[in-house]
């Protein structure tokens, strides 16, 4: 599956996310996380997925310590002032399982493809050229002014720059100058854009979606639906 | 302040995409009817990677570091390009760096997209007059802005059975931790607006 | 050098150019490029010449005088294929995601068949010994790669005319040395503007000095660079490989200046 | 040329330092500079001649071995105000709005008094020749004034030990020439990291070349700089001005490369 192309990913991501979304009953639940699973393997993207899964993760147990301590009526157990309540629970059962399975499903999908296929995507799946052009601008020089914007705040710390709070108005001064310097830059890049001829936007043509492409979008749907159904059943 | 996905119920999510969607068509055809918009193009992208990037670096607010939003000053630095800037911010941010999410997109994108706006009017209204008044009005009032479309969201979205009062003083507490963001990014924009009028005038709209 | 035309690639005539709302930067500017010749263009920081590049390659608007190149005259906005232009900050003519795709957008603009574009991109990037490369994001590229790579963008557009703005600035000893060669080999005619003499003297047989947006001198380029007096004037000095040394105790003479 | 003082400025001692995640970049350091002296750093692009200073400067942990700077060893995030870096890009090292106000910001954060702030501005000012750019924006300076301004934001701190990476990139003749005048006059010890060899012969009785993050030679700039297989080995040339030329001949020859 790891040819599935990137519009094809978008789309499959957007209905499995919608529907991994709209589940509501704890019921469906260990299913959504089956297929989440399942999707991640198929997509070969296990690592990236585990790796990026940290952040989601800390989220989930912050929601998980605090849900059922102050949400619901039915208290499970109390602890002195501290009760445990059904309700809360199952409300951070419910977060938690959606919230991880659409992680794992986006993650799997998008963050394996380079980011300026990405933006090739969006551009098959017709998005404004203006905010595909934006896209791709910004990927191609982030890192450099990164970069920037690091090298000036060392050379601030080497001038003795004050640190904490008092350290704000020299952030603010940093910004500026990257900013001037920024629209100085972008005027070259104007010239250098007319010269080479831009005229319709950055990113490359549409690629046709293939037969595997429909059947992905399809099976997907069908799936996101069927969640949605068996959820609202049971 | 990143609404991860998951949290709120699948309807305000979709909402969210519709709104979004319709502010971008109205900040498109504004830019439309601008004399030359694909000029503005590189100009956008090289000040909305700054922003970007500026935004990914950690500033310190004791006792610890914040991440600034920079809604209002890209509303008053961009115009009406600072809602697909910010769209696509968001979209890179939530794919490449987790930080958000997918459903969410549209959520995010009026928490940031709404404040940005206000800051714009506010500095076209007394930006002229009052430009540090403005100035800091337009990056601290966007931060609380963004915090109170934010807060409220969440409370929406929150499951029903919630106790008042436990919802009270999250929302509370939430609001008083984001003070000092909103106070270093009034500061912040304040000091960077008043270095561009006097050194680089032409990069500020005119206020 | 030059082929058996009768036009030249490059005819400046009593050109008078200047930013918008500022005093004119070039004054009576006249001279002309023949086909395959490359020419060096030197003169102090502030003389002219990258406004000079703009003009030629259609982003500024002549005052007085005209521009033309192959004959036809250059207007302002009118996007010409037969001039190609390399900055000097490579990093801002790179705007593409991938090298492959930076060097196929400007034959992708001319509206040119996939097969084509790819045969022309291909190409560029052999000759810019780039091959291999094609896939890598232009910001993970070194300085020297990032330079070859601005010029097989601009050599995959098949111009006529190559305007190199400090093609050596930023690049270290073996990198340049490379640079060279690779220009060296080059049969378009070519406009190079550098502080860099002793890469000037190595590529063009001829140079013009520039300075203050007038033409100071024109002529054989060991002629041109060897002149001390001439060279002095506009702020340059004559290249080290163009005094004998014999010595090195001259060093610590010139180290009181 | 050094002082009657027993102490170095810049003591290394068997440095190894990498960037976080990466392998080590350079590999058992160990030299030391005594109190005045101007010592040249030669190497091809990625021997670590940044990443050595980024380590002297503080910002970066070395893995072993250590560092001293006026007898005290540096530590990573202390930031001390006997070294001052003056990095490649001198646009990211100028962040205040105007020059007067850049000089001064070193100055300030001593915690000095405004009489004196203002003094040790204007003094680095007038060495660095700036003097009436005072109110001028940081970025509409030239580039060569740019740099020169750096120089002066790290003069005002009064370091002993100056740090110069790639000081001549992007400036003209002049403008160099100008730059080495007023490099040869000051009496700091210097560390002067440059692919432009002719200014390292012109300003360092002393060289060393670094490559792959050892030290491969370290003498007398003349027998180092002009040994060619030393050169060649670590992608460099002899500079002109140490090789002896009697024809311009030899430019076809080379051009044939
Ligand atoms: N974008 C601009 N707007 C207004 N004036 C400009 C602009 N760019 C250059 N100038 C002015 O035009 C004159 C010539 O500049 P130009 O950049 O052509 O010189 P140059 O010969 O290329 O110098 P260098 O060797 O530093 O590259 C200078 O006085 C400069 O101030
Ligand atoms: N920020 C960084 N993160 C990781 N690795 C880095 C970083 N900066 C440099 N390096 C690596 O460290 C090595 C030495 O780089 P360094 O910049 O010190 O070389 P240099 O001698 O200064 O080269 P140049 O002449 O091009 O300036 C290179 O292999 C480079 O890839
Ligand atoms: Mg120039
Ligand atoms: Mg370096």
């Amino acid at each position: 599956m790891a040819e599935t192309s990137p519009r094809a990913r978008l789309i499959l991501a957007l209905v499995l996310a919608f529907g991994f979304a709209a589940v509501q009953g704890l019921a469906v639940l260990p299913l959504v996380m089956a297929l989440a699973v399942s999707v991640v393997l198929v997509f070969g993207a296990g690592r990236v997925v585990l790796r990026r899964m940290r952040a989601p993760m800390l989220l989930v147990l912050g929601l998980t310590l605090v849900l059922p301590l102050i949400s619901g009526s039915t208290v499970l157990a109390q602890i002195g002032p501290v009760a445990l309540r059904l309700e809360g629970l199952q409300a951070a059962a419910l977060i938690a399982g959606r919230l991880l399975s659409i992680v794992a499903v986006t993650v799997a999908l998008l963050a394996t493809l380079s980011p300026f296929d990405l933006v090739a995507g969006l551009r098959a799946l017709r998005v404004p050229a203006l905010m595909t052009d934006l896209a791709l601008l910004t990927l191609r020089y982030l890192d450099e002014v990164t970069t920037e914007l690091r090298r000036a705040s060392i050379a601030r710390s080497l001038r003795g720059g004050k640190r904490g709070w008092r350290a704000l108005p020299d952030h603010a001064l940093l910004l500026a100058t990257s900013l001037i310097r920024a629209q100085a830059r972008s005027e070259r890049l104007w010239a250098a854009m007319r010269l080479r001829g831009y005229g319709t936007g950055l990113a490359l043509p549409n690629s046709p979606l293939h037969a595997r492409d429909w059947a992905a979008i399809t099976g997907a749907a069908l799936l996101a639906l069927g969640v949605v159904w068996l959820d609202r059943t049971l | 302040m990143h609404l991860p996905d998951g949290i709120v119920p699948v309807e305000m999510a979709l909402a969210g995409y519709a709104c979004s969607a319709g502010l971008v068509a109205v900040a498109l055809h504004r830019i439309k009817a601008r004399p030359d918009p694909q000029a503005e193009i590189p100009r956008v992208a090289m000040l909305t990677t700054v922003f970007f990037a500026a935004s990914l670096a950690a500033v310190p607010v004791p006792p610890t570091t914040v991440h600034l939003m920079l809604a209002g000053l890209m509303g008053v630095m961009l115009g009406w390009f600072a809602v697909p800037a910010i769209m696509v911010g968001l979209f890179l941010q939530a794919v490449l760096f987790g930080h958000g999410g997918l459903t969410t997109l549209g959520l995010n994108g009026l928490i940031l997209c709404l404040p940005a706006l206000l800051a714009l009017r506010l500095w076209q209204q007394i930006g002229g007059r009052w430009p540090d008044l403005a100035a800091f009005g337009a990056g601290a009032g966007a931060v609380v802005v963004a915090i109170a479309i934010f807060a409220a969201i969440v409370l929406t979205g929150l499951p029903a059975e919630l106790d008042a009062r436990a919802e009270r003083a999250a929302v509370q507490i939430f609001a008083l931790a984001h003070l000092p963001l909103a106070l270093a990014e009034g500061v912040i924009v304040l000091v960077l607006l008043r270095v561009l009028r006097r050194i680089e005038p032409r990069l500020l709209p005119d206020g | 050098m030059a082929g058996p035309d009768i036009v030249n690639v490059l005819d400046l005539d009593g050109l008078s150019v200047g930013w918008p709302g500022h005093a004119p930067v070039l004054k009576e500017l006249s001279f002309a490029l023949p086909r395959g010749a490359h020419v060096g263009l030197v003169g102090p920081n502030g003389a002219g010449k990258t406004t000079l590049f703009h003009t030629i390659a259609g982003v500024l608007r002549a005052q007085a005088g005209s521009v033309r190149v192959m004959g036809r005259t250059v207007l302002p906005g009118q996007f010409r294929t037969e001039t190609a232009l390399v900055f000097q900050q490579a990093e801002d003519q790179l705007f593409c995601p991938t090298l492959a795709e930076d060097v196929a957008f400007g034959p992708r603009n001319l509206g040119l068949s996939e097969a084509e574009i790819s045969a022309r991109a291909r190409a560029a990037l052999s000759v810019c010994e780039l091959t291999g490369l094609e896939d890598r994001p232009v910001h993970h590229l070194s300085g020297g790669e990032k330079r070859r790579a601005c010029i097989a963008g601009a050599l995959a557009m098949q111009p006529d005319l190559l305007l190199l703005d400090e093609p050596s600035a930023a690049l270290d000893m073996r990198q340049r040395r490379r640079l060279i060669a690779l220009l060296a080999k080059m049969d378009q005619a070519m406009l190079i503007a550098s502080h860099d003499l002793e890469l000037v003297l190595e590529l063009c047989p001829r140079v013009i000095v520039i300075d203050q947006g007038r033409v100071c001198a024109d002529g054989p380029a060991h002629e041109v660079l060897g002149d001390a007096r001439l060279m002095e004037a506009h702020g340059q000095e004559v290249p080290h490989s163009l005094t004998p040394h014999y010595t090195p105790g001259h060093l610590h003479v010139r180290n009181s200046l």
